[in-house]
């Protein structure tokens, strides 16, 4: 019990951070323009795919720093000459020009780099089992990757708490409208968000990619996960996604640790003629089973019933 | 005493914004009929007094009564749907619909057609006179197929003050009506809104002390948040606490 | 068909009076073309592809409803074209099985009463949040239900999910609805029907309050209306219909399965309202004429056709946003004042350059794609019957100049153009028939 | 080539039907409908690919009947609504055999489409041979005169499996981990039936069912496996689920074999690789590269020299046209209903060993020796590596065809 309790934490705390480092980028964008942007996932897949190229001829470390610089640089690029003659026609047009984006950027990884997963490697230096629990291995990556995830958090945190970048940045979290009243550019706060949204999803990319499997199509895989992470932390809240990263985490791996149903709570169903089918689908569900899906049952909870998230300041 | 119940009256009415507190316990009683100003300094509290009364805030404290029912914290269409209508500070009108539109959705609920889907809009006799009025009143009748959007800011002002009265509301609140027009305009609107409110309760916040003074049966000084003076115009002016805090300030 | 409505105002300048005809002209001449397409168009291919189009289009209708009529953006509009789909195919098993006299044309019904309860269902939650907050909380009950969908395998029939027989039930005047065109003209009657139905709705008090919330909705609740129950009735309503479309994309294919009712399905929906254009009643109509037309004819010219498909949308929404609709609604103030002759001219100068900028982009974008993708079969291709070798270099000097000074010419050329527009709807105005 | 003239065909076969097949009538047109974009179109083209070489390799010698092959791709992109639009382009475009194989929803729903078509267009018929899908429910339930299948399902491959697997006697404890969907259902029901039936001393530690392509991070599954103290894991994962799944595994140092239908798959070798899990990941297929049979070497050679980034070669599709070819030879008609009789059946000498297999006449599934071969370093003696990793798949067992025999309960209805 203390085993299953133990790895469950330790795997859920890992997960989360992985999924903290994916949504970053995207907290920041979509906090701040409130853009729904469905090309974060795009960008995520360009750090993956460039950290791989740089890594074949620089190795992992030059792809770490150079593909979120390239990738954010794209991020400014596809802001200033794309969304932002979007941004006057409201946020749906927004999304969809994400929508395209992502189209364009799938097709575009297919042409280079194939249809087929690529072989993104584990850099050597980090390709050891860091401890070990219960006869249980740890690499030194995935320690990296939570470390990482840290990092990244309390730079943002840093920044945006103790800059003046970071103090309009706040302002604008919570009164977007006053920072273009009080004479900042807007515009150019946009396109330098935006681009370091893309640098973090790329981040991101870089040190997944290895991790997971680098294929022109995982950013349409990773699905919609991401903005469940910024929803259920709140709107404008770092901390909140942060907050919601490790919490989703926790939930799905102890989930998965479960396996309680309806059918092991009470009793198999007593048999009754056709309903029983239909029925015993739901019945000897195991908790396990729909542990992926819970993140999205907690979005729409928590949407109802605190729509501000757990640490937003405002709704939607 | 069996005396009616007033219109509108506010007892001990309060509004916290955090550790603010914007309105800090306001006392006022408006019987029916009245036509009512409030005035006072800028940031006295005045809007955020409307927002209270109309339900776009819930107050903190205090209670709000509406014909001797207690209406605090009520959703603004509930309240709405009690007979009391309110027009803004800031132009709140529905942009992208045309100004017969945006005169005819006024009129709907009054009229009875609620959330109806299974009538023609366009054969409902009686709601199309009524907004062919509202229009006629606001003088916007040769404008009715342009988006609201696209009106001057004087258009929209008067189309603002069109929207709360279209449904027929027999409490009237005019967030200063005649902001920003012109002489000429201001006119038009006074004489509107002596129009409009025979037979009704109005309750007005206005700048304009000229339309206050000629309009008002009664007039209420709100300061900080707290009410110092509520009385005829011709007593507030003589009430030295008001030249104190008010006129010595705003007039000389 | 737009949103300025034209009441008749006996005594106003342009007060009209409705007669038949030009009231129900559009409509008379619809169900003429609708009567007569399977006549000029009469492939399979053709009939199948029409016949998916008359779904789409009460589908991208539905979804209309909520987004351009009453403003709210939802990512679940496919659950319950899925669900009314299923309910459906259930529906025609139990008919068949248990000889329920039913005829198979109101069985699409059965999905529109699905569409509804799962609409009133969903939508008692979701729409007690406007905004993103409805946004989101639509994405999470798609995900929930699309993933529940394969969790209840004997419900949704798992990955294959649930095959029907149309032909199976009671045939009424002899219409066994085996061949396909008896199909299209079951489509298309109950295509008119809803479409004329949603139109409708537009026309009543509430379909005027849903504008109203959709601009303002504020506003809406300070004059007696509860957004929150507009949003509702919307939400379910447009339910209603997406059901209907379901039932009757379940009549057409004869399987229905877990994936319509997932988010790619959602994300096709929004794509097709929106570049036909939100704004008009008619766009979501073109746009799922033109996009279905994309999706089964794109995929035969290019194999790269997503990224076709990915810069259209991009384009669109940079170039054209009110859609497809929106852009012919700015002419018709030209048209009636009989200026659109000052523009047409600009516009076809526009168009070449236009036209010369894109080929030269797709040139680039399929040479690269012969020589990255389709390395095994050597450079040599074909674009538009023109043979080449894809590593020669002067298909690229082409393909870059074609791009390069199509594209500048074409800025130029719209510049001038919408100059032109300006001026035309300018003296438009100043002949009074415009607003 | 084709690509750019059906843009015009298209438009021509909106207006009519009649302008379509005149085209080319001396040709014999097979009809591919897979996805040849999106994520699925990286498996989808390899069967493309692969027809192609056959169809070259056949026209160089004459032909089938005199009559060159014509193969024409059509993109499905993996959804069964696009995949039966596709098919009535087909038919529309004189196609009257379909070639299937990814996702078995796409083939339920050609099975149940080419069924109807050809009762409701008497005369005009079409017939579906799928080389892929393997859903039992294909051949059993679901199961139709006008549908032929190729590869082993997912009984056929579980007996197999599980034939090889009890005279394993250090297997003691097996866990099964499915993809939550009728697919890892049948998979994950027929490991149970059937190890219980041959080894009943084995203990199932674990059935767990995730969600479809769901899952980023397999470390809590993994975490379960070894608290459970299985030796043995089977899955019929593929794609990502397969790859991360091991991966995870290679990071958690879990020591267990893996039993699997799709390790072979497209990105599976370079998963395993990574993951360094040598000689622990089995799959059973009907045939794999280093098998020592000289013709079937020399094809792959033939065919991986023109197409060298293809990481993957499937025999059944060499048995699926060759059976065709030969059916129609025998049947001297390119008719769909001339020449299905004869596939029923058939015996035929297949591509991988030349060992003989059989068109069962009862559920139109193919039977054929099927092959468990395991991941890792090769010898002298096994030239073929797979994905550029080094490693490739070594054959531990031939499974003959009497053990691979599972039951039906397909009733076929076909009136001649």
């Amino acid at each position: 019990m203390v085993e299953i309790v133990l790895i469950s934490a330790l795997d859920g705390v890992l997960y989360g951070m992985l999924l903290f480092l994916m949504a970053s980028g995207l907290t920041v964008i979509f906090s701040m323009m409130g853009v729904l942007n469905f090309a974060h996932a795009s960008f995520y897949m360009l750090g993956a795919f460039f950290g791989f190229q740089i890594s074949r001829y620089l190795g992992f470390w030059a792809g770490l720093v150079a593909a979120p610089l390239l990738v954010g640089g794209l991020g400014t690029v596809v802001e200033r000459y794309g969304l932002r003659k979007v941004h006057r026609h409201g946020h749906v047009a927004e999304l969809l020009f994400t929508f395209g984006l992502a189209f364009v950027i799938e097709d575009l990884v297919e042409m280079v780099w194939g249809k087929l997963p690529v072989d993104y490697r584990v850099p050597p230096s980090l390709d050891f089992p860091a401890f070990t629990i219960f006869s249980g291995n740890y690499p030194a990556f995935k320690v990296f990757e939570l470390l990482t995830a840290i990092a990244i958090f309390a730079a943002l945190l840093l920044v945006v708490k103790r800059t003046r970048v970071g103090l309009i940045v706040q302002a604008a979290l919570s009164h977007p409208d006053m920072v273009g009243m009080l004479g900042h550019n807007v515009d150019r706060i946009f396109m330098l968000v935006f681009g370091v949204g893309a640098g973090l999803a790329a981040v991101a990319g870089v040190i997944a990619g290895p991790a997971l499997v680098t294929q022109s199509n995982m950013a349409g895989l990773l699905g919609p996960i991401l903005f469940v992470v910024v929803v259920v932390g709140g709107l404008g809240s770092l901390s909140g996604a942060f907050l919601a990263s490790l919490l989703i985490g926790l939930v799905q791996t102890f989930a998965v640790a479960s396996n309680a149903s309806l059918a092991g709570a009470f009793g198999d169903l007593v048999p009754s003629g056709w309903l029983q089918a239909y029925v015993g689908d739901i019945w000897n569900v195991t908790v396990a089973q729909v542990a992926p899906i819970l993140p999205y049952l907690l979005l729409v909870l928590i949407l109802i019933f605190r729509p501000r998230g757990l640490m937003g300041t405002r709704e939607s | 005493m069996t005396s009616p119940a007033p219109a509108l009256e506010l007892i001990g009415l309060r509004k916290k914004f955090g550790a603010m507190e914007i309105i800090r316990g306001v006392n006022l009683a408006i019987p029916s009929g009245e036509r009512h100003a409030v005035i006072g300094p800028n940031g006295a509290g005045k809007s955020t007094l409307f927002h209270l009364v109309s339900g776009r805030y819930r107050p903190s404290g205090g209670s709000i009564r509406l014909r001797g029912e207690d209406i605090a914290g009520k959703a603004p269409q509930l309240i709405y749907r009690r007979g009391l209508s309110r027009s803004f500070q800031v132009t709140n009108i529905f942009p992208r619909l045309s100004v017969w539109e945006n005169v005819r959705c006024a009129t709907l609920w009054s009229m009875g057609y609620k959330y109806s889907f299974w009538r023609n809009v366009e054969r409902l006799a009686d709601a199309r006179r009524r907004t062919e009025e509202i229009l006629a009143e606001i003088n916007l009748l040769d404008r009715w197929r342009l988006p609201a959007g696209m009106l001057t800011y004087a258009e929209q002002r008067a189309l603002e003050i069109g929207l709360a009265i279209a449904g027929n509301a027999d409490i009237l609140l005019l967030d200063e009506p005649t902001a920003g027009m012109s002489r000429a305009e201001t006119e038009r609107v006074v004489s509107l809104i002596r129009r409009v409110s025979e037979k009704r309760t109005l309750l007005m916040i206005e700048h304009d002390m000229g339309v206050v003074f000629d309009l008002a049966d009664r007039i209420s000084v709100l300061v900080y948040g707290e009410v110092i003076a509520s009385d005829t115009p011709k007593r507030v002016k003589a009430n030295a606490a008001v030249q104190q805090a008010y006129l010595g300030i705003e007039v000389a | 068909m737009s949103d300025i409505a034209r009441p008749p105002l006996p005594g106003l300048p342009s007060g009209r009076a409705g007669g038949v005809l030009a009231t129900y002209g559009v409509w008379i001449a619809a169900a003429v073309v609708l009567a007569v397409l399977p006549h000029v168009f009469a492939s399979g291919l053709a009939l199948t592809a029409m016949c998916l189009m008359g779904t789409m289009i009460i589908f991208a209708l539905s979804y209309n409803m909520l987004l351009g009529q009453t403003g709210l953006l939802s990512f679940g509009q496919a659950v319950f074209f899925g669900l009314g789909g299923f309910l459906t195919v259930h529906a025609m098993n139990v008919a068949e099985s248990g000889g329920v006299p039913l005829p198979l044309a109101v069985f699409p019904l059965f999905g529109g009463v699905a569409g509804l309860a799962f609409g009133v269902i969903f939508g008692a939650v979701s729409t007690r949040r406007a905004g993103t907050a409805f946004a989101m909380i639509t994405l999470g009950v798609a995900e929930l239900v699309s993933s529940s969908a394969l969790i209840l395998r004997h419900f949704f029939g798992g990955e294959e999910g649930v095959t029907t027989d149309r032909t199976g039930l009671v045939h009424l005047f002899g219409l066994t609805f085996g061949p396909q065109i008896q199909v299209y003209y079951l489509i298309a009657v109950w295509c008119f029907v809803s479409a004329a139905a949603m139109y409708a709705l537009t026309c009543t008090p509430f379909g005027r309050i849903c504008n109203a919330v959709r601009d303002n909705p504020e506003r809406a609740g300070f004059i007696g209306y509860d957004t929150q129950t507009v949003r509702f009735i919307s939400f379910s309503l447009s339910g209603l219909f997406a059901g209907i479309a379901g039932g009757l994309a379940a009549i057409n294919f004869e399987i229905m399965n877990a994936a319509q009712l997932g988010l790619a399905q959602s994300g096709t929906v929004i794509l097709m309202t929106y570049i036909g254009g939100v704004g008009d009643f008619v766009g979501p109509i073109i746009g799922a004429i033109l996009v279905t037309y994309l999706q089964v004819a794109l995929s035969d010219v290019t194999d790269v056709w997503q990224l076709y498909f990915g810069l259209l949308f991009i384009g669109m929404v940079i170039f054209v946003p009110d859609g497809i609709a929106g852009l012919l609604a700015r002419q018709r103030p030209l048209l009636l004042a009989r200026q659109l002759h000052r523009v047409a001219p600009f516009y076809a100068l526009a168009l070449v350059p236009g036209l010369a900028a894109i080929t030269g982009l797709s040139m680039m974008i399929e040479m690269t794609n012969q020589l990255a993708v389709h390395v095994s079969d050597g450079p040599a291709m074909a674009f538009l019957y023109v043979p080449f070798d894809a590593d020669a270099p002067l298909p690229w000097l082409v393909a870059a100049t074609l791009l390069a000074a199509g594209t500048w010419l074409f800025l130029r050329a719209a510049r001038a153009a919408r100059h032109a527009y300006d001026e035309a709807l300018a003296a438009s105005r100043a002949r009074g028939r415009g607003p | 080539m084709r690509k750019g003239l059906v843009s015009t065909a298209f438009a021509l076969s909106m207006l009519g039907s009649a302008a379509m097949p005149s085209m080319a009538e001396d040709t014999l047109k097979i009809g591919y409908v897979d996805p040849l974009s999106g994520g699925g179109a990286s498996i989808g083209q390899i069967g493309l690919d692969q027809l192609h070489f056959i169809a070259d390799t056949v026209n160089a010698k004459g032909g089938v009947l005199g009559s060159k092959i014509e193969i024409i791709a059509y993109d499905n992109k993996l959804s069964p609504q696009a995949s039966l639009v596709q098919v009535q382009k087909a038919i529309d475009e004189g196609v009257h055999i379909i070639v299937q194989g990814n996702g078995s929803a796409v083939a339920a729903a050609i099975e149940n489409f080419v069924a109807k078509y050809n009762e409701r267009n008497p005369g005009k018929d079409i017939v579906y041979l799928n080389y892929a899908a393997i859903d039992p429910i294909l051949t059993n339930q679901s199961c139709s005169y006008w549908h032929f299948s190729w590869d082993a399902n997912v009984d056929v491959k579980m007996e197999a499996l599980t034939n090889f697997m009890k005279s394993r006697a250090d297997i003691k404890k097996v866990y099964l981990i499915d993809q939550d969907y009728s697919f890892g259902h049948s998979v994950a029901d027929a490991a149970m039936r059937m190890l219980k039936a041959k080894r009943p001393d084995i203990q199932i530690v674990g059935n767990e069912f995730h969600p479809l392509v769901k899952i980023t991070d397999f470390s809590p599954y993994v975490a379960k496996i070894r608290a459970s103290g299985a030796d043995t894991v089977i899955t019929g994962n593929w794609g990502q689920d397969l790859a991360l799944l091991i991966k995870a595994a290679g990071d958690a140092g879990l020591k267990v074999n893996w039993y699997t239908f799709y390790a072979g798959g497209a990105g599976g070798p370079t998963a395993v690789k990574q993951a360094n899990l040598p000689d622990q990941v089995f799959q059973v297929t009907e045939g794999v590269n280093n098998i020592d049979y000289t013709p079937a070497q020399e094809t792959a050679r033939a065919y991986m020299a023109r197409h060298q980034s293809d990481p993957v070669f499937y025999p059944r599709m060499f048995n699926l046209t060759g059976m065709l070819f030969k059916a129609i030879e025998e049947a001297h008609s390119t008719d769909p209903g001339k020449f299905a009789p004869k596939l029923e059946g058939m015996k035929y000498a297949t591509f991988s060993s030349g060992e003989e297999g059989i068109m069962r006449k009862q559920d139109h599934q193919f039977f054929q020796p099927l092959y468990i071969s395991d991941f890792g370093p090769l010898n002298a003696k096994q030239p073929f590596d797979e994905e550029h990793t080094g490693w490739g798949w070594k054959v531990v067992a031939q499974i003959p065809v009497k053990d691979t025999v599972t039951t039906t309960t397909c009733k076929m209805t076909h009136s001649e």
